[in-house]
């Protein structure tokens, strides 16, 4: 096995602890050497380990909270585990969707970070087969008194907005809340919906042995190395100097390639698709062999490239934005290839698939890694983090409920609307394009937002809700009202809660009270979900959301998506007619 | 009638036009992929808007650059209605079909919402079903729509009675002159910044883009009853 | 192989409300000096060896696509790489 | 009053999707021998009379708002104006 001159040795990773730079353990390390049958890994491969096994991919330490979740019911038919979740509509159609953060990015470079977060979950969706049609946020900042705070609150709207009317995708949807927990690390949370005809439904598998692996869209560049492990950390002010790990997104190469993989799933040709996204070529790679009990192997000296001298260290753990890596049966590449073509995109063979369960990377003729696939993915080591109830918890639990004095009520109301957590979000959604593809029905600003079904009388409701406040003070409680308050949305709009996304925001897990909040607000959404009939069909994982040791409130964001099975049911919030009687429902 | 709607690596309103022709319209439409050479057998085209090539550079710049350009300007020269919606309004500008240039919203910033406009002049054939003066409610979406021409270009367009659509009441992007929406001198190339096809249907935007669908029908339907 | 270094500037009657928007926000925090910003693009081309003559390729390339003389002035200057 | 020139550029390993759509459209137009294409932004500056030392505010300005030094480089020149 050889590495690159330049490149540490073996032997040099393990006396000089190299790994640990990358977030490994001393036991991990070790793990990794066990995996590889007691021998050292090289460069590369130590590369390979870190990041698939960093929390951002391998969630290693909030499996065990996942678990809690429910996930099935009749109406899933996909649950987590692929790149979106997928629930049935009837009339052979489905809807598809998932949620996902861009929190680190975002802080450091706010318009590229929430572009690229955007552009990352679109792919999700039509990695799946699904044809994107809404997309939905959900943002928190500090309050908008200093310039840095304003500044991040400005860049990362025009990064969404940039970024999705772009694509031509309408946004439609969002929450945004201000508090100064967020001031040092906002937080950036993406939901694409699309829709997808039964027949069309894809999976990131690398199944059949001899096809072939095609890399299709933008090169591979030094961009995002070690992204992943970036969003594994807590943000410090050595983080602004993580420069590389911060890329630019081209909206327009995504479009051509949405387009292009969207006439791709049509043909038999293609067995397998996935986005290149948290740890690019290794991620998808190892992920698509392990899930398909097969093995990748792949020559880099294939892959195109951006930049010159790059080395498989560096290509493999790049996370260039645009790219997919598709699995096409042996000998009919040249279809595929023409698809991309019509879109002025490459489609080029990098890799075939194996029996062996082996990763194997192949560089200027050598052999640079050679890892089994499940090593990397399925049996990433996983631990039980310990809980603890922070102390704050019974502290506020003692304290007797208040009723607020208000004296005016016009001043506090003045007040209130003035708040700008409270104040209208139209600022905001001005700039999103929320109706191209003409099919909003219920525009930002209502309740949730619904989409026509086009070529049926059915809809589809949206919202993305979570009140940080409540899940501080009592995370299962609030992870509760969290859910109820999406299917509120859900329901005024005229829809019936089909299932959820969420994008789980916490601090770091490794403080035990950090972990009783993901816990104990997991509990709450699980609980509400199984009430509402409304399971989890996927969703992100987003920790060591802090500055300088202070974490933000934990925000386990909800996306929920409704079906309104006929679109005269179809209600919007604002007051019709004067003269009309107004009811409080409820308590 | 048969109208055409061109697409352009990286249009995205390609598909409101198509169903605004089709479902609302009744009428017959096809695509028409920006490499092709000929708009042959076509009665219209229509410029979709979106981000042709990203809009990067400049909106509607590398578009120009494209086979159908040359075909594009061929049947505008034949008299037949082409309309340039948005980022097809850039695109038209751009290849020199229609006088002036697009910048930047003087706000800086991309908006999208519902605004008013006059119609200006309602003879011509993309604006026979409107009344004189008629107040409209249309989408706009756009980035760069304030629309700017010299001043000797805007006598000429005021004396010919080019300016077929102003924003009414608040203009949204800086236009000079509250423009929204300009014809040529023949009077068969229309650009505007709002979106009539978004406006087809009630249910997702209002239908008083319709009309203007609908003008080009009737005309095209007047001169074949004539021939 | 030469570089050709593209500067491309709105027209002198044109506003440039960028320009104006960054020049407010720099009086804002300190910079009251700055008297006039105007924001053009400046492009950095590689060019191949080529038969062609490189002044009539680059004003070519400027007139035709890269720039619109509508609104837009452009120089360029060009060195060996 | 001095006039400061701008350029500002994406760093080396950043992508440029501006520049790379520029450059394929103008190979597909018949400038083949464009290798390489990036494009940046061009800023004209007039400042007016001031105590402060001309390099630093410049300077000063261009990290602190004219460019995101995360992805971006900038080199800029002074005349008398
Ligand atoms: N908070 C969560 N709740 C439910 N499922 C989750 C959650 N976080 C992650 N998942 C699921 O775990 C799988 C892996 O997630 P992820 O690594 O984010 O996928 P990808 O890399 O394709 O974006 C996905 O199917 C996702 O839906």
């Amino acid at each position: 096995m050889s590495t690159n001159n330049f490149e540490p040795t073996a032997e040099q990773i393990k006396e000089q602890r190299l790994y640990a730079d990358m977030g490994m353990t001393d036991a991990e390390y070790d793990l990794a050497v066990e995996k590889l049958g007691g021998r050292k890994p090289n460069w590369t491969e130590i590369g390979l380990f870190s990041v698939m096994w960093s929390e951002h991919c391998s969630y290693k330490k909030s499996k065990p909270v996942l678990r809690k979740f429910p996930t099935k019911g009749p109406q899933v038919l996909q649950g987590p585990g692929e790149g979106a979740g997928i629930v049935d509509i009837g009339d052979e159609q489905a809807v598809v969707f998932k949620m996902e953060s861009h929190n680190h990015p975002s802080a450091i470079e706010p318009y590229q970070g929430a572009a690229t977060g955007v552009g990352g979950i679109i792919r999700d969706v039509f990695s799946m087969g699904a044809r994107p049609i809404a997309m939905l946020n959900s943002l928190r900042f500090g309050e908008l008194k200093s310039a840095r705070g304003k500044y991040l609150f400005e860049e990362v709207v025009a990064g969404i907005a940039g970024y999705g009317n772009c694509i031509g995708i309408p946004t439609v949807g969002g929450e945004i809340q201000f508090d100064p927990c967020y001031e040092g690390n906002p937080l950036v949370n993406a939901m694409c919906v699309g829709l997808i005809d039964h027949k069309d439904i894809q999976k990131g598998v690398a199944a059949g042995v001899g096809n072939t692996v095609m890399y299709v869209g933008a090169k591979t560049g030094r961009d995002g190395i070690h992204g992943a492990t970036f969003s594994s950390e807590e943000l410090s002010e050595e983080a602004d100097e993580k420069r590389s790990a911060v890329q630019v997104g081209d909206p327009f190469m995504e479009k051509l390639l949405l387009e292009a993989c969207l006439e791709v799933v049509k043909s038999d040709a293609l067995v397998g698709i996935q986005d290149m996204g948290a740890a690019g070529l290794t991620s998808s790679s190892a992920e698509m062999a392990s899930k398909a009990g097969t093995g990748v192997e792949m020559n880099l000296d294939l892959v195109p490239q951006r930049e010159t001298n790059m080395t498989a260290y560096e290509m493999m753990l790049s996370e260039s934005q645009e790219r997919m890596l598709i699995v096409v049966k042996a000998g009919r590449e040249e279809e595929i290839k023409a698809i991309f073509e019509k879109y002025d995109l490459d489609a080029v063979a990098v890799g075939r698939v194996t029996d062996d369960k082996m990763l194997r990377l192949l560089h200027k003729g050598e052999v640079v890694a050679e890892v089994l696939a499940d090593a990397l993915a399925e049996d990433a080591p996983v631990y039980n983090m310990p809980d603890a109830e922070p102390a704050y918890f019974a502290e506020f639990q003692a304290i007797e409920n208040a009723e607020p004095v208000v004296t005016d009520y016009k001043e506090t109301l003045t007040a209130l609307l003035q708040a700008p957590t409270i104040a209208s979000k139209e600022w905001v959604y001005d700039q999103y394009d929320y109706q191209v593809r003409t099919n909003t029905v219920v525009a930002p600003g209502s309740d949730a937002a619904v989409l026509r079904v086009r070529g049926t009388n059915k809809g589809l409701a949206m919202t993305t809700d979570c009140n940080s406040r409540y899940i501080y003070l009592d995370p299962e409680t609030g992870g509760k009202i969290a859910v109820a308050e999406a299917a509120r949305n859900i329901v005024c709009s005229g829809g019936e809660p089909l299932a959820i996304t969420d994008c789980l925001n916490f601090g770091n897990p490794e403080k035990p009270e950090i972990f009783w909040q993901i816990q104990k607000s997991a509990d709450g959404i699980s609980a509400a979900c199984l009430a509402l009939n409304a399971p989890v069909i996927g969703g992100n994982v987003s920790m060591y959301n802090e500055r300088s040791g202070e974490a933000v409130y934990p925000t386990p964001t909800i996306g929920m998506v409704g079906l309104v099975k006929d679109l005269a049911h179809v209600t919007t919030q604002e007051v019709k007619a004067a003269g009309d009687y107004v009811y409080v429902i409820g308590e | 009638m048969k109208f055409a709607v061109l697409v352009f690596p990286g249009s995205n309103c390609d598909i409101d036009m198509y169903h605004a022709i089709k479902d609302e319209l009744g009428e017959e439409v096809e695509y028409v992929w920006h490499t092709e050479t000929s708009l042959e057998g076509f009665d219209g085209a229509l410029v979709p808007g979106g981000f042709s090539y990203g809009d990067y550079l400049r909106c509607g710049a590398m578009a120009n650059q494209s086979n159908i350009m040359t075909a594009l300007k061929e049947f505008a020269a034949q008299g037949k209605p082409v309309l340039g919606v948005c980022n097809g309004f850039q695109i038209l500008t751009e290849a020199g079909l229609l006088p002036g240039a697009l910048l930047r919203n003087k706000n800086l910033k991309f908006m999208c919402r519902t605004v008013q406009l006059k119609v200006e002049n309602h003879n011509t054939l993309f604006t026979n079903q409107y009344e004189a003066n008629e107040v409209i409610n249309i989408p706009i979406a756009h980035g760069e729509g304030n629309y700017y021409c010299d001043e000797e270009t805007l006598a000429k367009l005021k004396a010919n009675n080019q300016v077929v659509f102003t924003y009414s009441g608040d203009n949204p992007n800086g236009s000079l002159a509250d423009i929204a929406g300009i014809v040529n001198e023949q009077g068969n190339v229309l650009g505007m910044m709002p979106h009539p096809e978004r406006a087809a249907n009630e249910i997702v935007g209002g239908a008083d883009g319709l009309k203007l669908f609908k003008s080009i029908v009737k005309q095209w339907g007047e001169q074949h009853v004539n021939k | 192989m030469k570089k050709v270094k593209i500067y491309v500037t709105l027209k002198e009657s044109i506003l440039d409300p960028q320009g104006s928007a960054v020049q407010g926000s720099l009086s804002k925090i300190g910079y009251e000096e700055v008297a006039d910003l105007r924001i053009g693009k400046y492009l950095e081309l590689t060019i191949g060896d080529t038969a062609r003559d490189i002044d009539t390729i680059v004003k070519e390339m400027c007139e035709k696509v890269l720039t619109n003389t509508v609104i837009e002035n452009y120089r360029y200057e060009v060195e060996e790489a």
